[in-house]
């Protein structure tokens, strides 16, 4: 084992270290002011540094393809990529935080300073080739979050969502941390590549523990991306933060952990069909949990009043959407097909994205206080006193409905596209049932908008930043809609570009 | 040309959207939509009648990953359509001037929106784009009727919008799976959308058997048109639309919007899956004959006009799918004057009803009679439009109705009977209701003495005056306008089991399509054959 | 001149008088308003006799025709704007625009103080233009396209005063029976047209004329003659829709006379007359016409006996005359039916104007039970009417003999015919006689009774009186012009059948017809004139000799008179048993299917999906114990299904 | 596997279960116990659960490798920092609710 | 007999693992389940012990049983919790519902484990038995060659929580105070 750290090595993960010390930096100016928060201006642009940062030398690598330190991390095409959607999501995310009744305090720095730390958990789960890595950037990430969830200026439900998240989430990592010892002892390794080597082998064997270890593993996943039945936290923690960690959670959190489901379902085999067909039993089970997925989160958000819950029951599905995506790349008969389904997965999450900070940003301008549940009914006649919101949420909840040309609507579109290139068929007619109910609740809040007049006004918040958010995601829904293929050819070479 | 008439609208829409005065809207946008009118005329001079093939293309890649391509072309069941909604437009506006008093900016690029939608779906021939400008024309609707609407407009709209959404969306599906066999079964090799290229599958039949592939594609597609025409029984949100939606959403929904269904089944349905087609004929004839009673006899006690006009539209346009289903010369040619006629008569319809709603704000018909001694011009243009509807000889409803029953009484003896009983309850529907409003006594709203009801003013006078000429012109010498569909409609009639079209640019040379392929859903390398017996023509 | 630009004349007058007068509706002038339509009405007749002239002479052409630009042109469908004139076409454009000259002529007088005279005049050359589009047209769509257009011309016509509901209600009857009648129509066109491949009267003509005679019930012609006949039913009010002509009496009475008894509703008959080689070829047909026209005959002659309003009474006169010449179709007689239709059409036109000459006088008022006595008051009139009651009788040499008994001879003889069809013509033959003298002696001999001296009855003045006296003239020499061989060669002369001669070759006979011996026909003449006069004699006894005695015969069959007095209920019936179940049903079928089961339905789907939603929202309850619990039971579940526990437990416990 | 051989003979799977009852246990004190630092404990008994059973696996495994221990190792600071996390919390949360018992932290819902 | 002592041993200690470990879910006072917890962590580092990871079990007595256990203890005393009365979740449902499933989780991966040990599993430790120091020695090669990054990043994640803690614990104050 001729394991120095090499160069190359520390190219790999230079992202990573950049956001580190960028958030370092406000931390250690305000211990070294003797305690005094430092402005939050130049929190916020030592932070968004290093993002941009990091996302420089992400860039910069793309198209680079290795293993680092001992095969422990991958740097594909797909990890530019996830990265890439992480760390955007990361800075509008900050974006919205500088601005947000919630979140400034004096504690601003320690804030981004978690932000960057959970960003740095996510790029590891996305670069993680080896699940005891995968398994150490996901509690990065969370344990950040946990922390980020409660240190909202708002008193009591945030801390009951951080408790809450906290619990659940230490209890499905513990699970999850159980399934690896399984595969651990059944395969003899955590590393990603030789679990799926062994993985056809075992399934054929039909090593019962083996079948325990990977479901534990898929559920943890499955708890994080929040599907149907381990969805219940979802909502409650999304109401409970503030609405900018809300967005960040929703958008980074899925991308980071979907790109390690996808690494977790790769071909072993470039020539043969996929590992996991060899047992039909888990290609049921992972379908029944996408259509309930759908189904449940489209309908538990048609009876919600409260927008913010709507936008998480409203992720809820998308997350059955994008396990549709996922099943397809993970059962595919062949790998050509289970890239294309990876490339699909990734297009999504980009459009889900940029769709989901927008949305969450409307409603940071429109919290008007802490702690207030903006519902429905707030939105009223916010078309006639704000256009350019208005018309942005507009956009962005249509995208959401996937109504043409949007991207939402692409992404959709390639999403059933690859389910039935795999014959698929029931999960694409799920998936495009549930996009019917779908409608009804993206277009209450339009309803509210531009049909209803009301008496009450509510308040709208400045904050610049925010507002940019939101024209930029907007106008993103439509540009990247009606271009969506120099974005679908970039995704699929980077996809293509896999070791 | 093809791009200029379908974008243009939505550069009016621009022009409107950023207007510094509210006044200046309303003349802008006539201004606007009628120059658009007369530009797309100009497409009567390009087009060449003699020839089936597409005309006037322009081809491009678009999303080529997703084998998307942006592909425009006009044939001759396409071309009058278009006319049609430029023709409706300026008319519509003209209609429109006192009744929309709020937000005008709004309504106004609303409009062109739309515009730039149905266009797009008439002239699209790649399946995908085609289905964008389909979806797409939903959403200024959904405006049009949720803003500017009635008392339940929002039950309307949403009603309106999740029914057509979720036909759409199982044809959605469907033209993925076209796309998919067409990249594996044609030599071409590519994931492609252009409906010229998908004509070329031969898509395996089971007669007898539902759980074919062309069976299912063939009702995936008709799911979606059916709503969005609408046949019964997937028809009651059209009496809601129609009922809410305020005058102008009604003229454009009745008259160009609902055609994008019938429209669908003509080019896609019909060619795509001859054989399910033919085999299900029955199917549609049914619904057919069944939507033009149920709607005569429903419309008959309906106690509003405007809703009552709306059942009229589910009756007519069970006309229009009998004739497409006749699946002979005579029933498509007769449907597709059909939609023509209702596109002006029942718009015609809309706008005069729309025209007393604002003077009355009241659309009961027990609070009417008499108005013929008090509106005498308003009476005469709707008995004009009503005997239009009804389809009397020397107007264009006429020429329509005639050829679709007799291309259905050919299809089917049995139908085309009860079709012709329809022609006489859709007369009692249209004159009970004109009795019960113009004849009689004064009624209620319209002996009211302290505002005494104006007759027509010049505007309105001037906006119904094109859709009464085109009535009697269509009505009296229907060639000039079959002439142009007339060679479109024997190649599809004749060779539907077969269908081609060959595509020709503006300068007349045939278009070649090449494009170079990235699909990614499908990778080139890994093509096997997906359905047993699935071959290209 | 040139026979393209005749026909445009013809054709284009009334046109032209129509968008005159339809332009200026507004317009109070009687006198411009009915010079221009009378005009145009005796441009058209001029032009029509230029025209028809033709057909006179030497190797003159069997007709004339000009054809003006395409119509429809789809698939085989090959339909032009194209007119003919032949010799059935130029007896009815004659009669068209002959009398409604004469009409509108008459109407001038009768319309002076209406509101509205110019929208009348537009409407009636609307009309005269629609009915020479149906009597001219060279095939069957245009054919129809005029047949519709009177029926349009008939409903504004009826529905002219329509402030009041009564007539806007008579209108729309007209239009939608007759809407149902058109419906057989196009049935009949489509059938035609898929057995032949066209739709053009000669072209029909040519290819039946190979064809043999159907015996059955279900072939192509015998469907195309019957699908036609209920056109022809609904235009020319037969059983079972003559309802509407009764009530059309709603609208003007010249509109009465031109419409509802000269012109239009005989467009069935001309129809058929034309249609006739295809018919001839269709005997069960025939024989449906026969029996319907027979049945209609002494139906509507039964209701005539009993009704008091003075153009009821012609109404039901008209509807049984129909069914006269219905009756002669039916037996193959077309030629008397023609022949009938003419006569017919000179004395009931007549005997309308007559009456509405008497309204005119009397104020409006209709009922005959109000007049009486009239003789002196309205001396042309009661003269005009006079002749219009013995042409309609049929007493000999007036008009109405000669036709009726040429009906009536074939009824018997033909080999379509038989005895029961001819009793069915004496009965109705011998009612007319009744109801027709009961009018006469009502109107105008019996004693007055209405109040002398505050309605001053005095004939109008001489745009009334022509017309009548024309009409007048016509009916009393009107039948002329087809003197049955019989009596034609016992006069001097011996006048043959011009009739006759001149259809000869354009119409077809069924196979047989003509034979018959003439001691018959004599008997047969006999025994029809004098059930007539015996008749019209008794109704003298009635009203005028004995006014007492009618009432008391009445009160001896109170039920019987009842019966026809309610004119059989018919109106009553079709309410009851076809109308209101269509409105009452539809409105339920509007309420369970729209509203209860499709609109439901949605909802049932919306709630079921709440219900999903709502499900979820109580299992979301903030425990995050049961929150964990979700995750545990879902992790049971997945296992237990992965690795099949349920089955090894039983592989290890069962054995 | 007879219960006197199983008795004899103690192997992996002997460790193995050991290993899944005290995870049962920490399941079951996660989703009975009120108290949230039982709650905390139970979490930190099932990941004391699984380090056995990567020590067993590890030591048990054919070419004897050591991963195993090394994952211990992390998952081991993994657990202090969760714990550390967890109590900070429940620090927090009862300074503002005076209240430990989840009972309590039911305001989100629905 | 080495190999019955061995035994004897084992089960010993994971009778202490097991009852101590029912103690934590079972005992009403959060102290005793404090001190339960403890215990089974030591009867764990004793398992781990006796599969001869002597290291690993060290680093189980100090981390666990030292260090997070005092953190669980200063806590509780911190909040000064009495006996409780109502320790266990309500609901009798609920209660069978969650028993069961737990039941049925742990009974399904007993019987997998069992099952699969006639078939897959070694009943005896693989050959390569290597003293205390060797092994630690092993360990240190593998955290320090094989697995630097996630020792690198166990710091890292080690100091954002941290400061995270710090910061989560002064929340009161920090956050209360106005722009």
């Amino acid at each position: 084992m001729t394991n120095l750290i090499t160069l190359r090595d520390l190219l790999v993960i230079s992202p990573m270290i950049a956001l580190l010390f960028m958030s370092l930096i406000p931390v250690l100016m305000k211990v070294f002011s003797d305690n005094k928060e430092p402005k939050p201006f130049v929190t916020v642009v030592y932070a968004l540094l290093g993002v941009i940062l990091a996302v420089g030398l992400t860039a910069s690598l793309a198209g680079m393809k290795q293993t680092a330190f001992s095969e422990s991390l991958v740097f594909d095409g797909m990890a530019v990529w996830g990265s890439l959607i992480v760390l955007f999501s990361g800075a509008f995310a900050l974006m919205l935080a500088f601005d947000h009744v919630e979140t400034d305090a004096k504690q601003f720095s320690e804030q981004c300073f978690l932000m960057l730390g959970s960003m740095i958990g996510m790029l590891i789960v996305i670069l993680s080739n080896d699940l005891i890595v995968t398994f150490l950037g996901i509690e990065m990430m969370s344990l950040c979050l946990y922390i980020l969830v409660a240190m909202s200026r708002e008193e009591i439900l945030s801390k009951e969502a951080s408790f809450k998240y906290f619990v659940l989430g230490s209890f499905a990592s513990a699970i999850f941390l159980y399934g690896i010892a399984l595969l651990y002892g059944t395969v003899g390794g955590t590393s990603l590549p030789v679990v799926a080597a062994k993985t056809g082998e075992l399934l054929a064997n039909h090593n019962q523990l083996f079948y325990i270890g990977m479901a534990m593993v898929i559920l943890g996943f499955a708890f994080k991306v929040s599907v149907f039945p381990f969805h219940a936290w979802t909502p409650d923690v999304y109401q409970g933060a503030s609405t900018p960690i809300t967005a960040f959670m929703a958008t980074a959190v899925k991308t980071a952990t979907f790109i390690a489901i996808l690494r977790l379902f790769q071909h072993a085999d470039p020539s043969g069909p996929s590992a996991f067909l060899a047992e039909p039993k888990f290609l049921t089970v992972l379908s029944w949990l996408a259509v309930l997925t759908m189904m449940v989160g489209n309908a538990a958000a048609v009876i919600q009043n409260n927008f913010k819950r709507i936008l998480a029951y409203s992720s809820i599905s998308h997350s059955g959407y994008l396990l549709i995506g996922v099943i397809t790349a993970g059962f595919a008969p062949r790998i050509e097909s289970s890239l294309a389904a990876s490339t699909v997965v990734l297009f999504y999450l980009f459009s889900y994205s940029l769709m989901t900070i927008g949305a969450f940003a409307l409603v940071a301008i429109l919290e008007k206080q802490v702690g207030h549940a903006l519902t429905v009914d707030d939105l009223k006649g916010l078309s006639t006193r704000s256009p350019v919101l208005a018309g942005s949420l507009t956009l962005i909840l249509f995208s959401l409905a996937g109504v043409p040309p949007t991207v939402g609507f692409f992404a959709k579109f390639s999403l059933f596209g690859s389910a039935i290139e795999q014959d698929l068929y029931w999960l694409a007619f799920w998936g495009v049932l549930s996009s019917v109910i779908a409608v009804y609740y993206y277009l209450r809040p339009v309803v509210a908008m531009y049909m209803s007049e009301s008496t009450e006004r509510i308040e709208l918040q400045d904050g610049f930043l925010t507002r940019m958010a939101l024209v930029l995601t907007a106008v993103a829904t439509i540009v990247f809609g009606l271009a969506s293929s120099p974005v679908l050819r970039f995704v699929s070479e980077s996809v293509l570009n896999r070791l | 040309m093809l791009s200029l008439i379908v974008f243009l609208p939505l550069l009016a829409a621009l022009i409107v959207a950023v207007l510094p005065k509210d006044s200046w809207v309303r003349p802008t946008a006539f201004v606007l939509a009628a120059l658009q009118f007369l530009f797309s005329l100009a497409l009567l001079a390009q087009y060449d009648p003699s020839t089936p093939a597409l005309q006037l293309t322009e081809y491009r890649p678009w999303i080529e990953e997703l084998g998307i391509s942006y592909f425009l072309g006009i044939d001759g069941i396409s071309l009058w359509l278009v006319l049609l909604t430029t023709f409706l437009l300026p008319v519509v506006i003209g209609g429109s001037w006192t009744a929309i008093d709020k937000r005008s900016k709004l309504f106004h690029a609303s409009l062109f929106v739309l515009q730039t939608a149905m266009l797009g779906s008439f002239v699209a021939m790649d399946l995908v784009l085609f289905y964008v400008f389909f979806e797409l024309s939903l959403v200024p609707m959904y405006f049009i009727v949720g803003i500017w609407g009635g008392a339940r407009r929002i039950y309307a709209t949403m009603k309106f919008f999740i029914y057509t959404m979720l036909g759409s969306l199982l044809m959605l599906l469907a033209i993925i799976y076209l796309m998919f066999t067409a990249q594996e079964v044609l030599p071409s090799h590519q994931m492609t959308a252009n409906i010229l290229e998908l004509y070329k599958l031969d898509i395996p039949f089971i007669a007898g058997q539902f759980l074919n592939p062309q069976t299912l594609l063939f009702f995936a597609f008709s799911a979606a048109f059916a709503i969005k025409v609408p046949m019964f029984p997937v028809h009651t949100w059209l009496p809601d639309a129609h009922v809410e939606a305020p005058t102008p959403g009604s003229v454009v929904l009745a008259g160009v919007m609902l055609k994008m269904g019938s429209y669908g089944f003509l080019r896609f349905v019909i060619p795509l899956f001859p054989e399910a087609a033919e085999h299900y004929a029955w199917v549609f004839l049914f619904l057919g004959v069944v939507g033009i009673l149920y709607g005569a006899l429903v419309a008959m006690v309906q106690p509003d006009i405007k809703k009552l006009v709306a059942y009229s539209s589910v009756s007519h346009m069970g006309y229009v799918m009998m004739g497409l289903f006749a699946l002979n010369t005579y029933g498509v040619t007769g449907s597709i004057y059909q939609m023509l006629n209702h596109g002006v008569s029942t718009g015609a319809l809309f706008l005069l009803v729309g025209m007393i709603y604002e003077r009355t704000h009241s659309r009961e018909i027990d609070k009417y009679g008499g108005l013929a001694k008090v509106m005498p011009i308003y009476t005469i243009l709707f008995f004009i439009v009503t005997l239009s509807s009804i389809a009397v000889p020397m107007t264009n409803g006429f020429i329509g109705e005639f050829l679709i029953l007799l291309g259905s009484f050919q299809a089917s003896k049995f139908f085309g009977i009860w079709a012709v009983v329809g022609v006489v309850l859709g007369a009692v529907y249209m004159l009970w209701m004109f009795k019960r409003v113009f004849f009689g006594e004064a009624g209620e709203l319209v002996k009211d003495e302290h505002h005494p009801l104006r007759d027509l003013g010049k505007r309105e006078i001037a906006v119904m005056a094109p859709l009464i000429v085109l009535i009697f012109w269509m009505g009296l010498l229907p060639n000039h306008f079959l002439k142009y569909s007339k060679v479109s409609i024997e190649h599809l009639v004749e060779t539907k089991d077969a269908y081609q079209l060959a595509a020709l640019d503006a300068e007349g040379r045939t278009v070649v399509f090449e494009t170079p392929a990235k699909p990614i859903l499908k990778p080139l390398d890994s093509v096997t054959t997906r359905v047993a017996g699935v071959e290209a023509k | 001149m040139n026979e393209k630009i005749l026909f445009a004349v013809l054709l284009l007058a009334p046109v032209v008088g129509f968008l005159f007068n339809g332009f200026r509706w507004k317009s109070k002038n009687y006198m411009i308003a009915g010079s221009v339509a009378t005009g145009a009405a005796g441009i058209s007749f001029l032009s029509a006799l230029l025209l028809v002239s033709k057909l006179f002479g030497e190797g003159a052409p069997k007709s004339v025709s000009a054809g003006f630009f395409d119509w429809i042109l789809v698939g085989g469908l090959q339909v032009g704007a194209s007119f003919v004139i032949d010799h059935i076409s130029a007896l009815m454009v004659l009669v068209v625009t002959g009398v409604g000259t004469l009409i509108h002529l008459f109407s001038v007088g009768y319309m002076s103080h209406d509101e509205r005279p110019s929208k009348y005049f537009a409407y009636l050359n609307l009309f005269l233009f629609n009915m020479l589009l149906l009597i001219l047209g060279d095939n069957l769509l245009l054919m129809f396209v005029g047949w519709e257009g009177v029926g349009l011309s008939s409903y504004l016509l009826i529905g002219f005063w329509f402030s009041d509901k009564e007539k806007a209600a008579a209108g729309m009857k007209a239009f939608v029976t007759n809407r149902i009648g058109d419906a057989g129509f196009l049935l009949g066109i489509f059938t035609l047209f898929f057995l032949l491949g066209t739709v053009n009267f000669s072209e029909i003509i040519a290819k039946v004329a190979g064809m043999s005679v159907e015996t059955g019930w279900t072939g192509p012609l015998t469907l195309a003659g019957l699908f036609l006949f209920v056109g022809a039913a609904g235009k020319s009010a037969q059983i079972p829709l003559y309802v509407w002509l009764p009530d059309a009496m709603a609208g003007p009475t010249p509109v009465s006379a031109l419409i509802h008894a000269a012109t239009m509703v005989t467009a069935g008959v001309y129809m058929i007359v034309r249609l006739s080689p295809m018919f001839v070829l269709a005997p069960n047909a025939l024989l449906i016409v026969a029996i319907v026209g027979a049945a209609t005959a002494v139906m509507a002659a039964t209701i005539g006996l009993a009704q008091f309003d003075i153009k009821k009474v012609l109404a039901y006169s008209t509807v049984s005359q129909l069914g006269f010449m219905f009756l002669a179709c039916g037996v193959g007689a077309f030629g008397a039916a023609m022949f009938h239709l003419i006569t017919h059409a000179f004395f009931k036109a007549l005997m309308f104007l007559g009456s509405g000459s008497v309204i005119h006088a009397m104020h409006e008022e209709q009922d005959i039970r109000k007049m009486g006595g009239l003789k002196k008051y309205l001396p042309i009139t009661h003269a005009t009417f006079f002749v219009g009651w013995i042409a309609i009788i049929g007493i000999p040499p007036f008009a109405g003999f000669f036709s009726k008994d040429e009906i009536l001879w074939f009824a018997f003889s033909s080999p379509l015919g038989g005895f029961p069809l001819w009793f069915a013509g004496v009965v109705g033959a011998a009612c007319t006689a009744f109801y027709m003298t009961r009018l006469m002696a009502l109107t105008f001999w019996a004693k007055p009774r209405f109040d002398e001296k505050h309605t001053h009855p005095h004939e109008a003045g001489p745009s009334m009186a022509i017309p009548l006296i024309i009409l007048a003239v016509l009916s009393a020499v009107g039948g002329f012009m087809g003197i049955p061989h019989v009596i034609g060669e016992i006069l001097p002369g011996h006048p043959g059948n011009w009739l006759e001669h001149w259809l000869e070759g354009s119409i077809a006979k069924p196979e047989g017809f003509g034979h018959g011996s003439k001691v018959m026909e004599w008997a047969l003449m006999g025994i029809s004139v004098s059930v007539a006069s015996l008749s019209a004699l008794t109704a003298y006894n009635f009203y005028v000799v004995d006014p007492e005695r009618p009432a008391k015969f009445v009160a001896s069959l109170p039920k019987l008179h009842n019966l026809i007095y309610n004119k059989y209920f018919v109106d009553e019936i079709y309410f009851a048993k076809i109308i209101n179940p269509i409105v009452g049903g539809s409105r339920a079928l509007w309420a369970f299917v729209d509203v209860n089961f499709i609109d439901r339905g949605t909802f049932i789907v919306g709630d079921f999906v709440k219900g999903i939603g709502s499900t979820a929202r109580t299992l979301q309850n903030g425990n995050l114990q049961q929150y964990a619990m979700y995750i545990a039971i879902a992790v049971a579940a997945i296992f237990l299904y992965l690795l099949e526990a349920p089955k090894r437990l039983l592989e290890i416990f069962g054995g | 596997m007879p219960i006197a051989d199983s008795l004899a003979n103690v192997g992996l799977s002997h460790y193995l279960v050991l290993s899944a009852i005290l995870f049962t246990f920490g399941l079951l004190g996660v989703l009975l116990r009120r108290n949230v630092i039982v709650i905390l404990m139970s979490i930190e008994l099932m990941l004391n659960a699984v380090n056995i059973s990567f020590v067993a696996f590890s030591r048990y495994s054919p070419n004897g490798n050591m991963d195993g221990q090394a994952m211990v190792f992390f998952v081991m600071t993994i657990a202090a920092a969760e714990a550390a996390v967890g109590l900070a919390l429940a620090t927090t949360i009862f300074k503002k609710f005076r209240e430990v018992n989840i009972r309590y932290f039911e305001h989100l819902k629905g | 007999m080495p190999v019955l002592s061995e035994n004897l041993l084992f089960f010993i200690l994971a009778g202490l693992t097991i009852f101590s470990g029912l103690m934590v879910i079972l005992q009403t006072n959060p102290i005793f389940c404090a001190l339960a917890l403890a215990m089974t962590m030591i009867s764990i580092a004793g398992i781990i012990a006796s599969l001869g990871a002597w290291f690993v079990a060290g680093v189980q007595l100090i981390v666990y049983a030292g260090a997070v256990m005092v953190l669980f203890v200063m806590v509780l005393m911190l909040f000064d919790l009495k006996d409780e009365v109502r320790a266990f979740s309500r609901g009798l449902v609920s209660g069978f519902v969650k028993i069961a499933s737990v039941g049925i989780i742990g009974g399904v991966v007993t019987a997998a484990i069992w099952m699969s040990a006639e078939t897959v599993f070694p009943t005896t430790p693989s050959g390569l038995q290597v003293s205390a120091t060797q092994s630690t020695k092993q360990l240190a090669d593998l955290l320090f060659k094989k697995y630097i990054f996630s020792f690198e990043a166990m710091g890292a994640l080690l100091l954002i929580i941290a400061i995270g803690a710090v910061a989560l614990s002064r929340i009161q104050g920090g956050t209360h105070a106005d722009r």
